[in-house]
């Protein structure tokens, strides 16, 4: 099949990558090092002797230019990761698996590993990672946390929440998929990562890029000081924020791709068959009540998940309420365009290769395909179990169980299109919405559960 | 025994185990409080509704929400999802300009605002 | 009447919030003492004794889980904020009153008084007074005054100032009705606030939102130094951007509610039933000569107001010039939209029950309603007072004198309201648009006024 | 005596006095001056115009802004008005795309711009 | 003829303006002066005794209006600077001469030269060069260089590059028009500039504001070391971001008026008449590939140039991906327009007169406008020169290499009016734009080789 | 020598006269890559189509880009610009709403994403 060649793809490029640019630091990570790796001193033409004729100065001004070139500096990581970058764009234009994030996470990929000479004593304020560059400026917003809220914001303003608040039984389903969280957090608690760095990992089950941005900013940032080493300096916590966005939003793209065989693994035929009530009309009351009682609840109870919750549940309101419809309108156009450009752009150029192609990376992608699978299974098998207390027409088509795990409306798609395979005439996308925007919410209140207990 | 070595070797330990399994628990918790709040919440509305109009001395309204089947919004959603459809494929012939800006001069949008506005006060 | 009660409700829940959440220090203001109620020690996972087992380490998750959940922490004061938020959205829903405003600001409302918890040594990022969370971030644009002349921009860009070219001499009624800030500037010192503080509280009276928050964030900002302690420690100037802007918001809101009785109680019904003469079309060359000239003569008298009439000004401009459209329209529409909703909800979360509960708020609410009606007879009195120099079809209605209030264009409407009930074939929103318009710039350049004798 | 009482306790003194009473002066003369610029302007630019016509030897022009009386307008603006209202009761079933990006393609647009801009040059 | 007076005047009044505002500094620069003229100090009312009656407080109150006001603090620069502001709104609203452009500086201009009192202790956050005020927080994107590249997303987001694809060996001329950027770095070394100063200044000949706002921010920003004093004091670079950002602005404006007569001295009857072959059609896989293409090409070439030319390629491939509509809609509409607006304003004010009258801007602006005609000619000759290896119907109209300057799409509509002169019936636009777009790149090139000679 | 003369009293060195020609030889270097690069993808692609249909065992395509030639683009072009110049003429007057929000709800909009979305699984 096509799509697992991609899948294939992905891990091969990137498992080669880190062998191809690092061959020797494979066994150890890099994070921690200095990222310059050009430390011969800075090429300066004033420092010729006055005495040399203008030919050699031609050479001079040749060779400085060949120095500060693209050519010059490029590394195989730099190349490797161009080739990703465009690797992502192509996925996004010919199969249009989520455009409007792979196409600026692919270009911001490209912009972050454009070769440029680096020195100590020298900031030119091209990299994403030097001070006073644009890219630095814009990466702010990451690295803060604060694109994350106002991308909810704008899914609060364009999310439907009717298909929840007319079977508000569903929502269980997107708290059953929440599991792919805390076991990779487990996961990578066993492979050796800090609590808090596999805090942050773990958010990747979630399947929710902005909830994962969120999470690694606070936990994973290479800030928070996690320990003391022997000699008392502070260990840092290291920054994953790159593989974990670029793992989280990857994957969210290859829902198609890894959700349909779990799906039909543990499903029987019969089961996919299910056919379930249409759900009822609501109210335009129920429809206001939402989001205001969605967020008094959620953020009394994971008060951590407030800067995301309470935005998502402010666009909603904004949409729902009949009477702010202009900024309901410019939550979910401009202001959730400019900032999934601003956003794109600078995870994707946080991937600047002499941080991003490390072991850390590469067990980080491993360990999130992993928690995409367990959520998927744990969305599925929940709603079998839920089968069991229910009867008749009530029943659930365990199949709307993987859409449970978020990745908004990726994964209700294909939730849709497996049922369709089955019975040409059962459209599940409807029911299948509900554990899909219920995953939002869970993964957020997830999010926020793990920021109180490892802050 | 293989899960025990992980164990030993590894970062786990009893309290991230706390953390996982109380925080599965209470990703439930909210949702499941949720869950039972909009259980009720259509009852407690028309139960209200109901109330008011008992007191107003006229008949209890139709319980919304429930006159509507789902079959029939079914059936309506796709008639409206077609006749969208078929407009799509129309539409991209159509040059129009965005709406005027009729909401900005007291010369004709604030009379207009008033009359739409003032039933209310 | 329906309305009263609204007003009577708001108060009564202040009042009671204030004696509720803070019984003790009703007498005196809280608002320099620390916001850190909780200063009990971080309870932490991790100084669990090694021996203990499993159970006894799920209780303690449990305990910790418990211990920041928004239930744990929640006050009176919380609940009756979150009230007080609910309150507002139900207004803006319910009965239309400046949606646009009161829904950010109420959701803000709930959003700055979800309980967590709050430890000295411990900053999760949650509250707005937090460094480093994404309210913090967003509240950036209140504290330094960002937010406002934005807003001006587009509301210039949306203004026809073409009644007010047409008739000029309605511009006085702009002006009359600033009485209510000057008067309220010296209630506010009369009841003990500082200059600077009494200032901004004055500014109520100017029945304009932004230029509120833009002269409380220079006046009372809680950084200013007013004076010295007789220990030689410096004293701030109190904050009360929040409940400044609330209450100018609140009232704003309120307009309908608060101006027709004493619109009536100040004219006869002949007065009421004056018509006045229509007026006459206005070239394209006096509006674009009105920003340029409106701007050089405001500002010149009074340079600080160039932020908010500069920019007011400047957006009329590439309304009226009729070469910079596309400017004109993203100014009005996605810039407006996106500040107002950063700007309510700012606003709305500054008013974290433990810093908004005071006495003060409470003074400022009294203080502001005061203005409201000041300003409102300021603006009719005057009117009258013209009535006496004009003669014929030049008369002036003197209900247009409540518009020049500002609270655009809320207050026009209500004399349009007010005027068809004595006469429904008398339209006089046309005309009250003039002062309305022109209540803004004289509002604004009070604000300049005050802070060039203030600061 | 209540008034001088407040005096005595409170902030007020004589200079803020002195900025309430020349603070709301000065508000005052701002907002005169604008009515005295915006008083004179019409006639100012129909000066203008006027002079510029005469100097180019054609009548003058018929004094703009006078020739329609307010009535007119108000006659006006209440039929574009009760137009508009009847529009908007329809507008809700319309189906339209914004603008096709016309000003975008050389291939098309720019020719377009060139028509209408260089005239002007 | 009309235009040339419009030149000369922009001349007259520059230079009125520094004899005017400075008599007594035209021989020196003012530029590292304190910028703070009235050092007189702050009146205060409180400091009256208070032994005084109210009518002399009066008289206080109104000494002090008027200190603070404009008109006491308007110095001859200011209205000067003030008549230029309103002049460049006249040109945009008359002849619509980059309206986009002209209105926003223009009122830029007028908001950066509204008298306010300055004094050495007092900062009452007005003007832009004062800390803390809106002005200076808006400035923040133009020092900081962050402004420049966002147009740049929406200029690639609104740019279609086929006539460029179709006919690739047009983009010679975007380069040769470039000669006016390096004959200009030399003369600004001639008339003693530093180099970094030069640098900056010859960017103006690359007829392109953003690029221009773009390397003066990084070069010749008052911030950068250049030298050391004999003391061993630091020698600052001059802040020239102001004027040569103006001056590109402006002959970007002027290019209807400065081109034409280059051109026609340039060319023979017989070449302007020269009707060239239609371009192909492009494929849309064409139309990706070259802003993938075109970025990695040249920013391997030039990596300085990647904040602009990376942001181009961005936005473009948003609009030809056709999978990113929303996100190149809102590239090209809001995030422009509200950046356009922000950029222009604070452009604008920071030619704040006692900043901005030197005979440095001056110097400045004689340079750009020599360095406008030399682009234009460069890209004539080097058309013809082309010619000489060409044959039949594959020879270049030479006009069309005019448009090589950029100055994006005003100097193709020139080539355009030039052309329809000669011959009614040959339409140069289609082809004029290929250099147009070429010298957009080619500027940007040059801007990046700039940074990494000069840094 | 004037020249010589100015190169004394200024700045100028032999350096910066570097720096001038090869900035604007690099200049030359970027947009002659450029040119060179697409002057030869429109004989790669076309190249790369016809393998992928001879391997299909298909007749190569007519080459794409030289069936259409310049002066029928031109008469399109010119025929679309006078179609849309037109319209504009007229769109003044019409009003419209903007694309009503048909991709929001599940109800009707994601049945239409899904017809349109599953072909391409
Ligand atoms: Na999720
Ligand atoms: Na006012
Ligand atoms: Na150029």
């Amino acid at each position: 099949m096509k799509r697992a060649i991609t899948l294939l793809g992905v891990f091969l490029i990137i498992l080669l990558a880190r062998w191809i640019a690092f061959p020797n630091s494979v066994s150890g990570t890099t994070s921690h090092e200095s990222p310059v790796q050009n430390t011969t001193e800075i090429p300066d033409i004033e420092s010729v002797d006055n005495g040399e004729n203008a030919f050699s100065l031609a050479g001079e001004g040749l060779r400085k230019f060949i120095r500060y070139s693209g050519f010059r500096n490029a590394s195989a990581g730099h190349l490797i990761m161009i080739g990703v970058g465009l690797f992502f764009i192509f996925l996004a234009i010919k199969y249009d698996y989520e455009p409007l994030l792979l196409v600026p996470i692919g270009m911001g990929i490209i912009f972050g590993n454009i070769p440029f000479f680096q020195a100590d004593n020298l900031n030119m304020q091209i990299g994403i990672y030097q001070e006073g560059s644009v890219l630095n400026y814009l990466y702010f917003g990451v690295l803060k946390g604060v694109y994350p809220p106002l991308i909810f914001l704008g899914i609060g303003a364009m999310t439907d929440f009717s298909s929840l608040i007319s079977k508000p039984r569903l929502m269980l389903l997107g708290a059953a998929a929440q599991v792919g969280i805390f076991l990779t957090f487990l996961g990578a608690l066993a492979l050796g990562f800090h609590a808090q760095e596999a805090g942050a990992i773990g958010i990747i089950g979630g399947a929710d890029g902005p909830t994962a941005i969120f999470l690694s900013s606070r936990l994973a940032n290479g800030v928070n000081i996690i320990g003391t080493a022997a000699n008392g300096d502070p260990i840092y916590v290291k920054n994953l924020i790159g593989p974990i966005a670029i793992a989280a939003y990857s994957y969210m793209a290859l829902v198609p791709v890894i959700q349909p065989p779990i799906m039909r693994l543990l499903t029987t035929r019969k089961e996919r068959l299910i056919r379930m009530k249409p759900p009822r009309a609501v109210s335009r009351l129920e429809k206001i009540l939402f989001p205001l009682i969605g967020m008094l609840v959620t953020t009394f109870i994971s008060p951590n998940s407030l800067p995301l919750l309470g935005m998502l549940f402010f666009g909603n309101l904004l949409k729902e309420s009949g009477v702010t419809k202009r900024l309901a309108d410019t939550s979910r156009n401009s202001l959730i365009d400019i900032v999934t450009i601003m956003l794109g752009l600078t995870v994707g150029a946080s991937t600047q290769a002499d941080r991003f192609l490390t072991t850390d990376s590469l067990v980080i992608f491993g360990l999130g395909a992993l928690s995409f699978m367990v959520a998927t299974a744990g969305g599925v098998i929940f709603a079998k179990v839920m089968n069991l207390f229910l009867k008749g027409d009530e029943k659930i088509n365990p199949l709307i169980g993987a859409a449970g795990v978020s990745a908004v409306p990726d994964s209700a798609r294909v939730v849709q299109s497996v049922g369709l395979k089955e019975d040409p005439t059962n459209h599940l996308l409807m029911h299948a919405m509900a554990p899909n925007v219920a995953g939002v919410i869970g993964s957020a209140v997830a999010a926020g559960i793990l920021l109180s207990f490892l802050l | 025994m293989t899960p025990n070595l992980i164990l030993l070797s590894s970062n786990i330990n009893l309290e991230s185990l706390v953390i996982a399994v109380s925080g599965y628990l209470i990703v439930f918790t909210a949702l499941i409080s949720l869950f039972w709040i909009f259980n009720l919440t259509p009852k407690l509305i028309s139960l209200g509704k109901t109330k008011i109009r008992i007191r107003q001395g006229k008949h209890p309204l139709p319980q919304e929400g429930k006159g509507i089947s789902g079959e029939e919004i079914a059936a309506i959603s796709m008639a409206l999802h077609l006749y969208l459809d078929e407009i799509h494929d129309e539409e991209s012939g159509v040059i129009t300009i965005k709406q005027i800006s009729r909401a900005y001069s007291p010369w004709s949008s604030k009379i207009y605002a008033v009359r739409n506005q003032f039933n209310r006060l």
